[in-house]
């Protein structure tokens, strides 16, 4: 008997990974960006200033060798300050997209493998939720906490808007999937349900939810700045949101300390465009079709 | 129920509702079907109809994909809708096993395709272990003309497509089951290698005792493989008896009609009467009486207005008025 | 409720005695009496009435005439802006999507999936760091010039756009990134099907395979996205309006959130959930009348 | 065949498909070396099975190369108004007017050959008014009503949208939007697959029709043998990207040279027959890495050395009727 050559997972997923930035020059962006900013996170750690308590340095000195981007109004080195900000929007959109993907995914799931009723409930549900305006909705909400705002409640209050984007497109795929003939054929190989769930649709599923995990994170991000900007938010963590918010309580702009404004604004955008181009690498990339034509390429 | 019969099928419909949320039309896919195959008799049984007849409906309730909206299926005498715990439920799959039409689509294309036959070898607790699998496995490779170590890790589409459908095949074979059911298996492979998946079928009669369903829109091949056939049109089994009867001496008009524009492999039989194609579709779902009255040259007033019923005629079921009567003259009318 | 919840809100900035009176003021105000069943009645039938009562920070107007003040602003905002976004977008990635392999094409689509993550306010920071500091052109603040008297001139209108230009261009430059990526998608699809295949091997123009057959088709799941997106684009003029001191509905709920205004975020609330739900409706039940393979079934 | 004229010719055409995916390249030789005639005023039938080239003759006959098609050599020579010219010698305007006014297309029936947002008669002007300098949409109007009227099909169809037609209906009226401008030429890809017997017989019999009133040449390509018994007045049998074997259809089913033919002919199951039918033991090779010498060796059971080791070239073996083997050559000489 042929020894069954099993696949190192590990090993594949860094030849994926290798391939993606080498055949998808945004994504290589994106992911290079990405790192250098989990990297920035992790200098959090050996910051010299606790980012909570203002006045640990002069105030509004430009950038220079000592302090890398300057220093704002309220005492602050903004650099630092931007070490802990990158993370805990991080932090803060993990936790909308963990709670949204899971929902999203397994709203998806529901609706489509049980149909009938459910489904038409769920996605009901489903819609009117992207058709709300959500920002009012959210400042509702966010307004109601105001007190218990912290950047794990923060990501709690984001993700009752941000799942049912996942659960319409999963959805949609399972109803697809189900009527395949190959989900025919596992079944009558005697697979019972979760194994065909798992085993034989998940390949399809995947990419899709892990690029809209990305999404989300990166929609959570843009909407705490919008919710900062509204002063609702935990106004004294450092986040990208609060950094911009505290720039224009202070008019820093209109006061000439550009680097105050500009070192979130340019990160932000930066980080969105990253996000945006490694998720859509992975849809791109982890397509089925696409998939198919590696496996094909590789002969 | 009769324990003889290996599959009866009874008064079986399927419904469908089509487009719209709220006000869908209701299409009827499989009007009270009624088969039966014995057991003990392995044969091999053709629905053939053109798409949109329901042949692939009904062969899908029997294998217990879709369910009926009324009537009843018999499997070994048990109702297989009926069918309440895991064994039972897996005792009729193993029993009866599907072959589809693409065998590109059959398998997933992401994965290995001997995960299918591993998969099925262990699951019914044909194999204990792995290498017992692969024994198994082989067994059922080399009854199709494969073996193991020629499927061994491939991906679907590195093989060809008669190559997939005979291992689709042998997955099916398995579980050892006693019916088959195969839908248009052949339609998607190439012609040269068409004949011996047909052969095959036939082999596995003879040799290994299946009865198979086979589901065509091609009577030529279903000729030439199988012994019973059922035309079905517009959800209705029109004519149902042997494959000789029904395709040399074709009774009820559709039959008739189908069987004179089957292009024939011979240059110097060219059709020589012209046909006249309706230029517009009448819904004929929604026809009252028989379906297939608007196109039929012999229909009477009766036949828009009733719907006809079986009539046994010359050891075959025929669902039309012209032989409700005068069983006898059956010829002169033609 | 609602008044018990603003009292609690309240309680931050006022002292005990006037609180007081303010909630007898707010009870007497909403009727507030009888069985809590009555109360929940008479309060949805309110809310459907399109009655919020008066807004806290500018007592004792009432809260839909706040709104009704500032939605002219943000209805003109949003509609230009979402319009002139939509049929630019579409436009240029119509055409963009039905030559995917030239190189200008590829160019444009990175511009685009640079631009288009980015949420709209950032864009409108960034106008106003450009447009503010650096060139100069265009006022940053307002809806119109102060000591202004609205009327029909043509020094106003005149004043009016420029004023509206750059929040709108904010939101017409994120959202072109979005309808172009959305557009050129579909057209690429469409490009590949049967009958664009077949209109080119039966020697039809490329023009006109182009704007009658590839764009055209392309163009009619984009009015459905369009119901989609009122949604988001609503959010992003909301803080856009803040940045640039708007005077629309963003500018009245930030007043509403500073100033602890809860009816006023209520009224604000329940209006566009109102607005675009109806809005989105109307879309899709618009939508038959442009796609013949509904119209005739 | 003095006596007809030529109106296509092909000399060692060769059409290559190129993809460049993940790093690797790959080569589908999808024709090599291909060399026919097509006469004035017949239906030429071209057979073969799934992925043998038959498509990509079609595409590369009318013109249609698109990456990752590619013409790799030889010539398409065609016959226009008694002037003998190459497809590759036209620009790419000339060659659109070269379409429906010279030689027009079928493609396989399905939903979405019509586009489904415009109804039939818009589809109709569209190709007139791209091929004719007509004044107004009237002028152009008249010719569609005068060919749909001449072709027996109803008007209504013209003010009908695709989604509304039946398929065959669907099929007809394709068939009618490439007639519409009295081609020369016509190809069929596939036009009567995917169609239910009996309309799929009403599509022939219109084709017949056509090709009677026209008096011009179809090219009719198909993998349905009985098909082509039904129509074709002769068959070229391609084989894994090559032409094996090319003569009338009475020839071809009664007498073919080929083994590939052979064992095609001898598997088509007849209603009324049923002694056994062999399949061509095998499976068709691929494409990307061909077997060497006669691309037929490994399946065919009369396969000698020099099979293995030279390519058969193709040659008249008796009047009209060309084959590329060794084994048929050596017995047409011996006979």
């Amino acid at each position: 008997m042929i020894e069954r050559k099993r696949e190192n997972p590990v090993k594949a997923f860094f030849v994926i990974l290798r391939d993606m930035i080498k055949y998808n020059k945004g994504f290589a962006f994106g992911f290079f960006f990405i790192m250098l900013a989990l990297c920035l996170t992790f200098l959090s750690f050996f910051s010299p200033y606790n980012p909570k308590s203002w006045n640990v340095v002069p105030k509004d000195l430009p950038p220079s060798l000592k302090h890398l981007l300057g220093t704002n109004s309220v005492g602050q080195d903004v650099f630092w300050l931007l070490t802990f900000a990158i993370g805990n929007s991080f932090l803060l959109g993990s936790v909308t997209a963990i709670i949204a993907s899971t929902v999203g995914t397994i709203v998806g799931l529901v609706a489509g493998y049980k149909g009938g009723i459910a489904d038409r409930i769920l996605m009901s549900l489903n819609d009117t939720f992207i058709v709300l305006p959500s920002l009012p909705i959210l400042i509702f909400l966010a307004f109601s906490l105001r007190e218990n705002l912290n950047v794990v409640t923060m990501g709690m209050i984001l993700s009752v808007f941000s799942w049912p984007w996942g659960g319409r497109q999963i959805r949609a795929m399972v109803l697809s999937l189900r009527e395949r003939e190959f989900t025919y054929t596992a079944d009558s190989s005697g697979m019972n349900t979760f194994k065909i769930v798992f085993k034989e649709h998940f390949p399809f599923i995947i990419p899709w939810v892990m690029a809209n995990f990305i999404n989300t994170i990166l929609w959570s991000i843009g909407m705490e700045v919008t919710l900062a900007v509204f002063g609702l938010s935990s106004l004294e963590t450092p986040t990208i949101g609060t950094m911009i918010y505290w720039s224009t309580q202070y008019q820093a702009l209109f006061r000439g300390i550009w680097w105050w404004v500009l070192t979130p604004v340019v990160l932000a955008v930066l980080l969105f465009v990253s996000l945006f181009f490694v998720s859509s690498g992975i849809t791109e990339f982890l397509d089925p079709r696409t998939r198919l034509q590696r496996i094909k390429a590789r002969g | 129920m009769p324990e003889n019969k290996l599959v009866e099928v009874k008064d079986l419909s399927k419904v469908f509702i089509i487009g719209g949320r709220f006000f869908g039309s209701k299409l009827v896919a499989v009007n009270k079907a009624n088969l039966s195959m014995d057991a003990g008799k392995p044969e091999i049984f053709t629905l053939a109809g053109e798409s949109g007849s329901g042949k692939t409906t009904l062969a899908r309730m029997i294998l217990g994909i879709i369910e009926p909206t009324s009537g009843h299926i018999y499997y070994k005498g048990k109702d297989i809708t009926k069918l309440k715990n895991k064994k039972q439920k897996s005792w009729f799959k193993r029993e009866v096993q599907p072959i589809f039409q693409n065998p590109f689509e059959a398998f997933n294309p992401l994965k290995r395709v001997e995960t299918y036959l591993f998969e099925t070898a262990m699951n019914f607790g044909i194999a204990k272990n792995k290498s017992e699998a692969a024994q198994v496995v082989d067994e059922a490779l080399r009854a199709v003309g494969l073996s193991l170590s020629e499927v061994y890790q491939r991906y679907p589409h590195e093989l060809s497509g008669g190559q997939v459908q005979r291992t689709c095949i042998a997955r099916a074979l398995i579980t050892k089951p006693s019916l088959l059911i195969a839908d248009e298996p052949v339609s998607m492979v190439d012609a040269s290698l068409r004949m011996s998946i047909l052969n095959f079928f036939h082999k596995l009669k003879t040799d290994y005792g299946v009865s198979i369903i086979y589901i065509t829109h091609d009577l030529a091949t279903a000729y030439y493989v199988s012994d019973r056939i059922a035309i079905m049109y517009r959800g209705y089994i029109v004519e149902l008896g042997p494959i000789e009867k029904v395709l040399t001496n074709p009774l009820h008009p559709y039959t008739q009609l189908l069987l004179e524009s089957i292009p024939k492999p011979d240059p110097d039989r060219r059709w020589n009467k012209r046909i006249k194609l309706a230029d517009i579709e009448v819904k004929e779902y929604m026809a009252l009486g028989c379906k297939f009255a608007n196109r039929c040259q012999y229909a009477m007033d009766k036949c828009y207005k009733e719907e006809p019923f079986d009539v046994e005629v010359d050891e075959r079921k025929v669902k039309c008025f012209l032989y409700s009567d005068e069983k006898a003259s059956v010829g002169s009318k033609i | 409720m609602t008044i018990n919840r603003v009292a609690s809100y309240g309680a931050q900035y006022l002292d005990a005695e006037t609180l007081e009176h303010l909630k007898q003021t707010l009870t007497d105000l909403y009727g507030l009496k009888g069985s809590v069943f009555e109360q929940y009645v008479k309060f949805w039938s309110r809310l459907l009435h399109g009655d919020f009562g008066p807004s806290l920070a500018m007592f004792p107007t009432p809260v839909m005439e706040v709104i009704s003040t500032s939605i002219p602003w943000t209805l003109g905002l949003l509609v230009m802006s979402v319009f002139i976004a939509w049929l630019i977008g579409n436009f240029i990635g119509g055409i963009a999507g039905y030559f995917s392999e030239k190189r200008w094409a590829k160019v444009l689509s990175v511009i685009a999936a640079t631009i288009y993550p980015i949420p709209y306010y950032f864009m409108a920071l960034i106008l106003i760091i450009v447009f503010g500091y650096l060139i100069p052109v265009f006022p940053i603040i307002g809806g119109f010039s102060i000591g202004m008297q609205p009327s029909f001139s043509f020094s106003f209108i005149v004043d009016l756009i420029k004023h509206a230009f750059l929040p709108s261009l904010s939101l017409i430059i994120v959202g072109t990134g979005w309808w172009f990526l959305s557009m050129k998608a579909l057209s690429s699809t469409t490009k590949s099907e049967d009958y664009v295949q077949y209109a080119e091997a039966a020697g039809i123009p490329q023009s006109k395979i182009l704007f009658g057959y590839v764009m055209k088709n392309s163009m009619l799941p984009q009015f459905t996205n369009l119901a989609l997106s009122l949604g988001g684009v609503f959010n992003g003029a909301l803080v856009t309006e803040y940045f640039f001191a708007y005077p629309g509905i963003g500018q009245t709920l930030y007043m509403a959130v500073t100033n602890g205004d809860f009816n006023l975020m209520m009224g604000i609330s329940v209006f566009s959930i109102f607005a675009i739900a109806s809005a989105a409706l109307v879309i899709d039940l618009l939508y038959p009348l442009i796609d013949p393979r509904v119209r005739y079934r | 065949m003095e006596e007809k004229g030529t109106v296509l010719r092909t000399e060692n055409l060769k059409a290559y498909y190129s993809f460049r995916a993940f790093g690797i390249d790959r080569n589908i030789k999808a024709l090599d070396d291909v060399t026919f005639k097509i006469y004035e005023k017949e239906i030429f039938g071209i057979a073969g099975e799934s992925g043998c080239g038959k498509s990509t003759l079609i595409k590369v006959l009318y013109g249609l190369i698109k990456s990752p098609l590619r013409h790799i050599g030889g010539d398409v020579v065609y016959k226009i108004n008694g002037e003998e010219k190459s497809i590759f010698s036209f620009d790419k305007e000339a060659l659109r007017r070269l379409r429906w006014n010279f030689m027009s297309y079928i493609p396989q029936g399905s939903m979405n050959i019509l586009n489904p947002t415009i109804r039939i008669r818009k589809q109709f002007l569209d190709i007139i008014k791209a091929h004719r300098d007509v004044v107004n949409v009237d002028e152009a109007e008249d010719i569609a009503v005068e060919h749909i009227k001449s072709l027996g099909l109803p008007l209504e169809v013209l003010k009908s949208y695709p989604h509304q037609l039946s398929g065959g209906m669907r099929q007809r009226v394709t068939i009618a939007l490439a007639t519409v401008l009295k081609p020369r030429v016509i190809f069929g890809d596939e036009p009567t697959t995917a169609l239910d017997v009996v309309v799929q017989r009403g599509v022939i019999q219109l084709l017949k029709d056509i090709q009677k009133e026209l008096n011009n040449t179809v090219i009719m390509v198909t993998h349905d043998m009985a098909v082509h018994a039904e129509l074709t007045d002769r068959i070229g049998i391609m084989y894994a990207g090559k032409m094996v074997e090319v003569a009338p259809t009475s020839e071809i089913f009664k007498a073919p040279l080929h083994p590939y033919t052979q064992y095609l002919i001898n598997s088509l199951p007849k209603i009324g027959d049923k002694s056994e039918k062999t399949s061509v033991p095998g499976s068709p090779p691929s494409l990307s890495n061909p077997p060497s010498g006669c691309r037929f060796h490994p399946r065919c059971p009369y396969a000698e050395q020099i099979c293995k080791e030279k390519e058969p070239s193709f040659e008249e073996l008796k009047p009209g009727h060309f084959v590329a083997c060794f084994i048929a050559k050596r017995g047409v000489e011996n006979a």
